[in-house]
C-alpha cells in the first residue's frame, strides 16, 4: 500500500501541547459577576419567518387538496363545510383543509404549493394536551391562529419558495405576417416535449373536471399525456367528449378560467393539451380506439336526430353506442352545424372536423344531407317512425339591431357571411366593412373578411364596434390580441345608431354614441349614451355580429301550439325533454351558442332517451 | 435492565462480567449500545448493538416523492442536519442537471459552516460531560443555541431548516441577517479563549484523553476513518477541498491537523476547525451582498416531477466525516434506491468496537465522543 | 489530479478483463465489470493505483431484471477520483463473496446489505444482524416488501371526532374521503 | 415477573379505606405540591426530539428552575419523556424502563411521532401511537417542539400533578390488560418484562376489571422465571 501524503497546513492556532495550567480553569470565575443569560419562562416569540403552526385564509382558499397531496406524511385531510362558497364554474370547492397535528413535520411545502396562497404557518409554536384531549392534534386552520390568538405571521409562500411552475409552456403559432391572406391553421399545437412540460405544470385538483360542462377527465388525460401515453388521454377523452378535435380548438374553456394554477399564474393551456393528444394519435387508432367497448346488442329501436351539429351527433354517438339505430338530418350538404359553417378554417380546419364525425358516422350513425325538415320531411313523418326524435337545430339565424337603415342591402348579419365564406359561395366582399358586436362570431367575421380583403385588396379595412369597453369583451382576449396584429380597428363603448346613407342609397358607414353604461341598477340591459360623442364609422357595409336565434319554422304550425314555450325558446325539462314525450331538444337552442355545451347537452339527451327506452323496452 | 433476547446459562467467571453499556445510559451518545466485557474495568471485548433508531429512511424515501424528500433527510443525523440536506440537494442536481444560482451556493455554504460549528459546540459539551465537566457543556449547548436563533431566523426552523430544494434555497436571507451572523460570530470567537482555559488547555481533560482510543493514520485508512478523526491522524483531507463541492473552491481556509490520533487530538482538531469555520463564515458575510441574483432555479411542478434517470453518488463533509448519498433514479416520480453513506456508520461500529479494547470503561464513552459518533446516522 | 495519472489509470484498468470504463465528471468513473472480475479489480486498485478507502457498499434491487446491483464506492487520496464498480449478482440464491480481505470497512456494508437485502457474503466476518435484531420479516429493503402495506396491517392509527367536525358533520359535512370522490361524475 | 397463579391474585378491587381526619386532604395536598416541586427526568434520547432537551436543560432555558433535573436511572426517575419516535427495538427497553419507574409516573410524549406516527407513518420500524404501549400524561406538539414548548409542557405538568390529575400511572395498573395486549401484538406472545405489574397493581389496589384478562393469560403460560444470564458475545 502506498503511503498518503500529508498536505495542508496547520491552522495557527493556540499552543496547545505546551499549555494546560492546573490554574487556567479558575481563569473563568470571572464569569461569577456576570448576568444570566437564561431566558423568561414565558415562550419567546418566534422569529418572523418561523415555521409554526398552520393559518389558512379561509376567503382565498379554494379547496383544491395540492396542500394534500404534497404532504409528506398523509397529515392533510380535506373537508367539506357547508356553507361555503361552492362554485365549479369559478373552481372554488366548499373543502378545506384539516392537519393532522400527530403527523406534521412543519415543513411548509404545503405553504409553499398552495395555488391560491392562503395556507402559510404563524410564530405560534406552543401547544400541549393530555389524553382525553388528543383531538385537539386534528385542527382546521383558519385566520385566527390555532387557540384563536395570533401569534403574528410567519413562514409564507415567497417568489422563491413558490413550487407551482405558473408560467405557460411556450408553443409556436404562425406570426400575422404569415397569417393574414390565408386560412392556414394559427396555433402550431403542443411537441411532445412542450407538451409534457404542460402537463407536468397540473396539480390534479379537478377543478377543471368539475367546471366543464361535459365533465371531461382532464386530469386522467393531462397525467396520461405526461406520462406519454396518448393513446391512454384519448381514451379518457372519448370517455365524455366525442368532439374532441374540435374542443382542442375552438372550445370556451371554462376549464382553464378554473384551473387553480391560474389563480396566480396562467391556466394550464388544457385546450391545447387535449388538441395534442388527438393530434398525436392517427385516425385509424382512434377509430379502434372508440370501438374498444365492442359492439353493443341491437336494442331495435330507433332515433331521429334532427341537425348534425355537435349536440345532436354527440347524442346520436351515444344512442349508437347503446344499440340504437339512429339517423340524422342535416339541412346543409355537410355535418357539423355551427362548427362547420360558423367557425372559421383558420380556427378550426374543415378536415379536423370531419375526423371527429369521421369517427361517429364509423360507428353507424346515417347522416341524411340536404335533408331540411319541414320540406323534406315533416316532424309528424319521423314521431311516427321513430321512437325518440331529437332537436338540435342550433341557432342558424342572426339577429338584428333593427337600427335605422338597417334593412340596407349591405348591412349583413354575420351567421350568413360567414356561411358562405365557409361553404366558398360567391359574393360581394365589401371594400370596407364595419362590424357591431364584441363577442366571439364578430371577430370570426372581421377576421374573415380581413384575409379576404387582404387577398383581394392588399389593405384590411375592418372596424369593430362594440358597446362593452374592449376588456369586457365577450370575444376571447386571444382572439382580439389576434385580430389587432391583422389590422382590425377595434372601437369600443361605441352603442349603433344608425347607418349611414349618402344621397345616391349608398351606405357611408355606421353611426355610433359613445356608452356610459349598459346595465341599470337591476342589472338589465338597457344602455345609456353620451350623445355628444357622436362617431361615423367609415365603411360601404355593415355586419351585424351580436347574436343568433334558433330558426323553428320547421316543427309547423300544430307541434308549435301544442309544445310549451319558454320565453322564445322550447321548453324543457333538466333532461332536455320537451312536453311532447317522444320529442327531445339540445344544443345551441336550448342552452345557448357553446360546443361543449351542444356536447353535454348531447350526452344528457341521449341518457335521457335511453332511460325511456330502457323502460319501453321492459314493459313490452 | 435486560433485554429478552438474553439466554439463561451459567455464571461467567467472576472476576469477567459483561455489562450492557446503553442504550439508556447516561455515558452513551444518543440510543446506542455497546455491550462490553469487562476484566476488572478494563474492556476486553465490545460489540455495538444499534437499530434502536432505525426508521427505514431508505425505505421512505423510496416511497415519498423527490420533493417531499427533503423533510425527510434531515432527521437522519440529528445534531447535524444541514450536511444532509445539502448533499440529498446537490445529488438531485446532479442527477437532473440542475444549475444552482451562485447566491444560493454561498448561502448553503454560509448554512453548512454554521452548523458545522454548531454541531462542534455540541460534540464539546457532551465530550467534557463524560470526562466529568459539566460546565463546558452548558456552555457549549447554549452557545449552539445562539447559531440555532441565526437558523430560526434564516430558514424558520431550528433544528431541522428544511431550507434546501434541489435547485438552491427556499427563501431570501432576511434583512439585517449578515450583521447579526457577524455579531454571533464574533461573540464565539470571544469565547474560544474561554472554552481553552475551560476545557482544552485543562489538566484534568488533557490528562484523562490524551492516550486514549489511539488510531495510527495507518488504521485510520484501513477502518475507513474520516473527517476530523482522520485528521487527526495527520491526513490532511477534506472532502470540501479534495473533491469540491458548491463554492468551497474559492474560499480560503486551512485544513487543520494533528498527529497524535487519540481522543485529544481528535477534539483539538474540532477545536481548531471552529476557528476555520468561522473564517468561512466571515468569508461569505463579506462575499454574500456583492452577489446578486435569484436563490433558486425553478423545478418542475413538484407533484409531477421526474428526475432523469441515472445514479449519482455525491459527498459533502460534514461535522463528523465523509457524507455521502448513493442515489439511483429510474427517471421516475420518486427515487429507486437511496443510500446514505454516513461517516459514523464506521465511527461508532467498527472502530468503536476496536477502540474500546483495552480502553478503562469509563473511557469508553469519550472514545464514543470524540469520534463524534452519531447513532441516529448508524441506524438510518 | 493530473492527466498522467488519469492515463495511468485507465492503462491500469484495461488488465481487467471485460471493464468498462465511463467517465461521469472530472472525478467520477463508473467501471462495470463481471461479478467474477470484482476482487481482481479490488486488489489491484488497492495494491496498485492508491485506492486505500472504499467509501461505500451500495445494494440496487432491480427486481425486474431479478439481479442486485452492488456498488462499491472507491477514493484514492492520491488521485482523488472516486471509481464506483458496479457489479450484478442474482438475486436467487444471492450469495456473493466478501471482500473483506481486501477493505476492512466492508464488513459493516456487508452486513447493513445481508440484513436489509437478504444477499449473503461468503466469507465476511459477521453476517448476524445489526440493526433488525428485533425483525422477523422478509429484508425490508427489497423492493417486494411494501413497507406502507406491512404498516397498515400491524397499527391503527388516531381516530380523531374534535367538536368542530361534529359540529360540521351535523350541518351535513364532514371529512372528504379520497382527492376524486369529491369531483362531480358526468 | 414472580410465579403466581392466577386463583391467587384477586380480581376485585379493593375500596381505598375512608379517609377520616380531615387534615389527611390538606397532607395530599402538600405531598402533591412538593411532588411537582421535585422531579427527577429520565435522560432516555428515543427520538430526534432529544436534541431540544439538551438546551432545556441547560443554562439558557433551564428546566432546573422548576425543580426538574435529569436523571440517569429509571428507579430514581419520575418522568419519563419520550422523544420522538420509538422504533420496536427501542419500544421493548421503553415498557421494560417505564415499568422498573416507581410510581408514581408520569409519562410525556414530544413530537408528533408519539401521537400517530408522525413522519415514520409508513415505516416498517416504527411503532406509531405511544398511547397504546403505555399511558401518557402529556402530549407536546412539534416536530420537534422547541425548548419553550418543552418547558411550557413540564409547567403543565407541574399543574396536573398539583391538581391530581395526572394519574395516568394508574391506568396501566387498571388497564395491564389492553396495554400488554398492544405489547404481545407487536412483540409476539413471548413477550414479558422482568417487573411483575400484576403484584404491583395488588399492592397499589389498583386491581380492576380491565387488569387481568387473555392477554394476561397468555403471559402467565409463557413466562419463565429469571434467570441469573450470560451475555452472548
Amino acid at each position: 500500500m502506498s503511503s498518503p501524503k500529508t498536505i495542508g497546513n496547520k491552522a495557527p492556532v493556540l499552543d496547545y501541547k505546551s499549555a494546560g495550567s492546573l490554574l487556567n480553569p479558575l481563569k473563568n470565575l470571572q464569569f461569577l459577576g456576570r448576568k444570566a443569560i437564561t431566558e423568561p419562562l414565558q415562550p419567546r416569540l418566534a422569529s418572523l419567518n418561523y415555521r409554526g403552526f398552520h393559518l389558512n385564509d379561509w376567503e382565498a382558499c379554494v379547496g383544491c387538496a395540492s396542500c394534500q397531496k404534497i404532504c409528506d406524511n398523509a397529515a392533510i385531510t380535506m373537508v367539506e363545510i357547508p356553507g361555503l362558497k361552492n362554485d365549479p364554474v369559478k373552481g372554488i370547492r366548499n373543502h378545506r383543509p384539516a392537519i393532522d397535528y400527530g403527523r406534521c413535520c412543519w415543513c411548509a411545502l404545503c405553504v409553499d404549493i398552495c395555488p391560491s396562497a392562503s395556507l402559510s404557518l404563524s410564530r405560534e409554536y406552543v401547544h400541549t394536551c393530555d389524553q382525553e384531549h388528543i383531538d385537539s392534534y386534528f385542527i382546521l386552520p383558519d385566520p385566527n391562529g390555532m387557540h384563536k390568538k395570533h401569534f403574528g405571521q410567519g413562514w409564507q409562500k415567497t417568489e422563491h419558495s413558490d413550487l407551482l411552475s405558473l408560467t405557460r409552456s411556450a408553443m409556436a403559432e404562425l406570426e400575422p405576417a404569415n397569417r393574414d391572406t390565408n386560412f392556414n391553421e394559427i396555433v402550431h399545437g403542443f411537441t411532445p416535449e412542450q407538451a409534457v412540460v404542460e402537463a407536468s405544470r397540473c396539480i390534479q385538483c379537478g377543478m377543471c373536471h368539475d367546471s366543464c360542462p361535459t365533465h371531461m377527465h382532464a386530469p386522467e388525460y393531462i397525467r396520461a399525456i405526461w406520462n406519454g401515453d396518448v393513446e391512454e388521454a384519448v381514451r379518457q377523452i372519448y370517455r365524455t367528449n366525442p368532439f374532441a378535435h374540435v374542443c382542442g380548438r375552438v372550445c370556451t374553456r371554462r376549464c382553464e378560467t378554473a384551473c387553480s394554477v391560474g389563480i396566480r399564474g396562467e391556466p394550464i393551456a388544457i385546450r391545447w393539451l387535449k388538441r395534442y393528444a388527438m393530434d398525436q394519435v392517427s385516425h385509424d387508432r382512434i377509430k379502434q380506439i372508440v370501438k374498444e367497448d365492442g359492439k353493443p346488442k341491437a336494442s331495435g329501436h330507433k332515433v331521429a336526430i334532427i341537425g348534425a351539429g355537435p349536440a345532436g351527433l354527440t347524442a346520436a354517438f351515444d344512442l349508437i353506442r347503446s344499440g340504437h339505430k339512429v339517423d340524422v338530418f342535416e339541412a346543409l350538404p355537410h355535418a357539423g352545424g355551427m362548427t362547420r359553417y360558423g367557425i372559421p378554417d383558420y380556427r378550426l380546419p374543415f378536415d379536423t372536423l370531419q375526423q371527429d364525425i369521421d369517427v361517429i358516422t364509423s360507428l353507424g350513425v346515417k347522416i341524411h344531407y340536404n335533408c331540411r325538415i319541414g320540406t323534406d320531411k315533416t316532424m309528424a313523418q319521423l314521431q311516427k317512425k321513430y321512437d325518440a326524435v331529437v332537436l338540435a337545430i342550433g341557432l342558424s339565424k342572426g339577429r338584428q339591431t333593427r337600427i335605422p337603415n338597417s334593412e340596407h342591402r349591405h348591412v349583413y348579419r354575420a351567421v350568413d357571411l360567414l356561411q358562405k365564406i365557409s361553404s366558398g359561395e360567391e359574393f360581394e366582399l365589401p371594400q370596407s366593412a364595419v362590424v357591431i358586436g364584441g363577442g366571439n362570431v364578430a371577430m370570426d367575421i372581421a377576421r374573415s373578411l380581413a384575409r379576404l380583403q387582404k387577398q383581394q385588396f392588399g389593405e384590411v379595412k375592418i372596424t369593430v364596434t362594440a358597446l362593452e369597453q374592449q376588456q369586457h369583451f365577450m370575444a376571447d382576449p386571444d382572439e382580439i390580441k389576434e385580430a389587432l396584429e391583422e389590422g382590425i380597428i377595434i372601437r369600443d363603448s361605441c352603442g349603433p345608431q344608425g347607418c349611414e346613407i349618402d344621397k345616391s342609397g349608398k351606405l357611408i358607414g355606421l353611426k355610433t354614441w359613445k356608452v356610459v353604461s349598459i346595465f341599470d341598477e337591476e342589472h338589465r340591459f338597457s344602455p345609456r349614451y353620451d350623445e355628444t360623442e357622436e362617431t361615423i364609422h367609415a365603411g360601404d357595409s355593415v355586419i351585424e355580429a351580436i347574436g343568433q336565434f334558433a330558426d323553428t319554422t320547421l316543427l309547423g304550425e300544430q307541434l308549435t301550439e301544442k309544445l310549451e314555450w319558454n320565453r322564445g325558446r322550447i321548453k324543457i325539462d333538466p333532461n332536455g325533454r320537451t312536453s311532447e314525450p317522444w320529442l327531445w331538444s339540445a344544443g345551441d337552442c336550448v342552452s345557448g351558442p357553446d360546443v361543449v355545451h351542444a356536447v353535454a347537452d348531447g350526452h344528457r339527451v341521449a341518457a335521457s332517451i335511453q332511460q325511456q327506452l330502457t323502460i319501453k323496452t321492459n314493459k313490452s | 435492565m435486560r433485554p429478552e433476547n438474553y439466554q439463561a446459562v451459567n455464571h461467567p467467571p467472576s472476576h469477567e462480567y459483561e455489562l450492557n453499556f446503553g442504550p439508556n445510559h447516561p455515558g452513551i451518545e444518543g440510543n446506542y449500545a455497546l455491550k462490553v466485557k469487562l476484566q476488572g474495568d478494563i474492556v476486553i471485548e465490545a460489540r455495538a448493538d444499534g437499530g434502536y433508531l432505525h426508521r427505514g429512511f431508505e425505505k421512505l424515501m423510496e416511497n415519498r416523492l423527490w420533493i417531499q424528500n427533503i423533510a425527510l433527510v434531515p432527521r437522519i443525523c440529528v445534531p447535524d442536519p444541514v450536511p444532509m440536506e445539502v448533499c440529498y440537494s446537490l445529488a438531485v442536481e446532479d442527477l437532473d442537471d440542475i444549475k444552482v444560482p451562485e447566491r444560493a451556493q454561498w448561502l448553503r455554504v454560509l448554512q453548512l459552516e454554521l452548523s458545522r460549528i454548531a454541531a462542534h459546540l455540541f460534540t464539546f459539551g457532551g465530550h467534557a460531560a463524560t470526562t466529568g465537566m459539566y460546565t463546558p457543556m452548558y456552555w457549549g449547548v447554549t452557545d449552539r443555541d445562539l447559531i440555532l436563533d441565526l437558523f430560526e431566523e434564516l430558514t424558520g426552523g431550528r433544528v431541522y431548516s428544511i431550507y434546501n430544494l434541489p435547485g438552491g434555497v427556499r427563501q431570501d436571507m432576511p434583512e439585517g441577517f449578515l450583521q447579526r451572523v457577524t455579531q454571533t460570530m464574533d461573540y464565539i470567537d470571544g469565547r474560544l479563549k474561554d472554552y481553552d482555559n475551560l476545557f482544552f488547555t485543562n489538566q484534568i481533560f488533557i490528562r484523562r484523553s490524551k492516550g486514549v482510543g489511539v488510531i495510527n493514520q495507518q488504521q485510520a485508512l484501513e477502518w475507513g476513518v474520516t473527517g476530523p478523526n482522520l485528521r487527526a491522524c495527520g491526513l490532511a483531507f477534506d472532502v470540501r477541498r479534495d473533491d469540491s463541492y458548491l463554492i468551497y473552491d474559492q474560499l480560503d481556509f486551512d485544513i487543520p491537523t494533528e498527529d497524535a490520533g487519540d481522543a485529544w487530538a481528535r477534539t483539538l482538531v474540532r477545536r481548531m476547525e471552529l476557528v476555520e469555520s468561522i473564517r468561512i463564515v466571515r468569508q461569505v458575510v463579506q462575499a454574500l451582498p456583492d452577489i446578486k441574483g435569484p436563490v433558486r432555479t425553478p423545478i418542475p411542478n413538484p407533484l409531477a416531477w421526474r428526475v432523469k434517470a441515472g445514479d449519482s453518488y455525491t459527498r459533502v463533509e460534514s461535522s463528523k466525516g465523509e457524507l455521502a448519498y448513493y442515489i439511483v433514479s429510474n427517471g421516475e416520480e420518486k427515487p429507486y434506491r437511496v443510500h446514505i453513506r454516513g461517516p459514523s456508520s464506521m465511527h461508532a461500529v467498527q472502530v468503536l468496537e476496536k477502540l474500546s479494547v483495552g480502553c478503562r470503561l469509563e473511557d469508553v464513552a469519550q472514545t464514543m465522543f470524540s469520534l463524534d459518533a452519531c447513532p441516529p446516522e448508524v441506524d438510518r | 489530479m493530473n492527466s498522467a495519472q488519469s492515463q495511468s489509470l485507465n492503462v491500469l484498468l484495461q488488465e481487467i478483463e471485460g471493464i468498462q470504463l465511463t467517465h461521469q465528471n472530472q472525478r467520477r468513473l463508473r467501471a462495470d465489470i463481471s461479478a467474477d472480475a470484482l476482487p481482481a479489480l479490488l486488489a489491484l486498485l488497492r495494491g496498485r493505483a492508491g485506492y486505500v478507502h472504499l467509501s461505500a457498499i451500495s445494494c440496487v434491487d432491480w427486481i425486474e431484471d431479478d439481479q442486485f446491483e452492488l456498488v462499491y464506492h472507491l477514493w484514492s487520496y492520491e488521485t482523488s477520483i472516486l471509481i464506483s464498480a458496479h457489479i450484478r449478482v442474482a438475486r436467487d440464491p444471492g450469495i456473493y463473496l466478501s471482500v473483506f480481505d481486501i477493505y476492512t470497512p466492508a464488513a459493516f456494508f456487508e452486513r447493513d446489505i445481508h440484513e436489509m437485502f437478504g444477499l449473503y457474503f461468503e466469507g465476511s466476518p459477521d453476517m448476524s444482524k445489526f440493526i433488525l435484531t428485533e425483525w422477523d420479516g422478509p429484508p425490508p429493503m427489497r423492493k417486494d416488501f411494501d413497507s406502507e402495506q406491512w404498516v397498515m396491517d400491524n397499527f391503527t392509527w388516531q381516530d380523531y371526532h374534535p367538536d368542530w367536525l361534529k359540529q360540521i358533520e351535523q350541518q351535513g359535512g364532514g371529512v372528504v374521503k379520497s382527492a376524486d370522490s369529491s369531483r362531480k361524475s358526468s | 415477573m414472580k410465579s403466581t397463579d392466577l386463583d391467587r391474585i384477586e380480581v376485585n378491587p379493593k375500596t381505598m379505606p375512608k379517609r377520616t381526619n380531615p387534615l389527611a386532604n390538606v397532607f395530599d395536598d402538600l405531598v402533591r405540591f412538593c411532588r411537582s416541586r421535585s422531579m427527577f427526568m429520565l435522560h432516555y434520547c428515543t427520538g430526534c426530539g432529544a436534541i431540544e432537551l439538551p438546551p432545556a436543560m441547560t443554562s439558557r432555558f433551564d428546566m432546573e428552575r422548576l425543580g426538574i433535573q435529569p436523571m440517569v436511572t429509571p428507579r430514581q426517575a419520575d418522568i419519563l419523556l419520550i422523544t420522538g419516535y420509538v422504533s420496536i427495538k427501542t419500544l421493548k427497553r421503553v415498557i421494560l424502563t417505564y415499568e422498573q419507574m416507581g410510581s408514581p409516573k408520569y409519562v410525556i410524549g414530544i413530537c408528533s411521532c408519539t401521537v400517530n406516527g408522525g413522519m415514520y407513518w409508513q415505516s416498517y420500524a416504527t411503532a406509531k401511537k405511544l398511547d397504546e404501549y403505555m399511558p401518557v400524561d402529556l402530549y407536546i406538539a412539534g416536530c420537534m417542539p422547541r425548548p419553550e414548548a418543552v418547558i411550557e409542557g413540564l409547567q403543565q405538568l407541574m399543574d396536573k400533578i398539583k391538581n391530581d390529575q395526572a394519574n395516568s400511572w394508574k391506568q396501566y395498573y387498571e388497564n395491564y390488560d389492553y396495554y400488554l395486549g398492544n405489547q404481545q401484538k407487536l412483540f409476539g406472545n413471548n413477550w414479558q418484562t422482568p417487573t411483575d405489574v400484576i403484584g404491583e397493581a395488588e399492592i397499589y389496589r389498583l386491581m380492576g376489571p380491565q387488569t387481568l384478562g387473555e392477554h394476561t393469560k397468555i403471559l402467565q403460560q409463557v413466562q419463565k422465571p429469571m434467570e441469573p444470564l450470560e451475555m452472548k458475545l
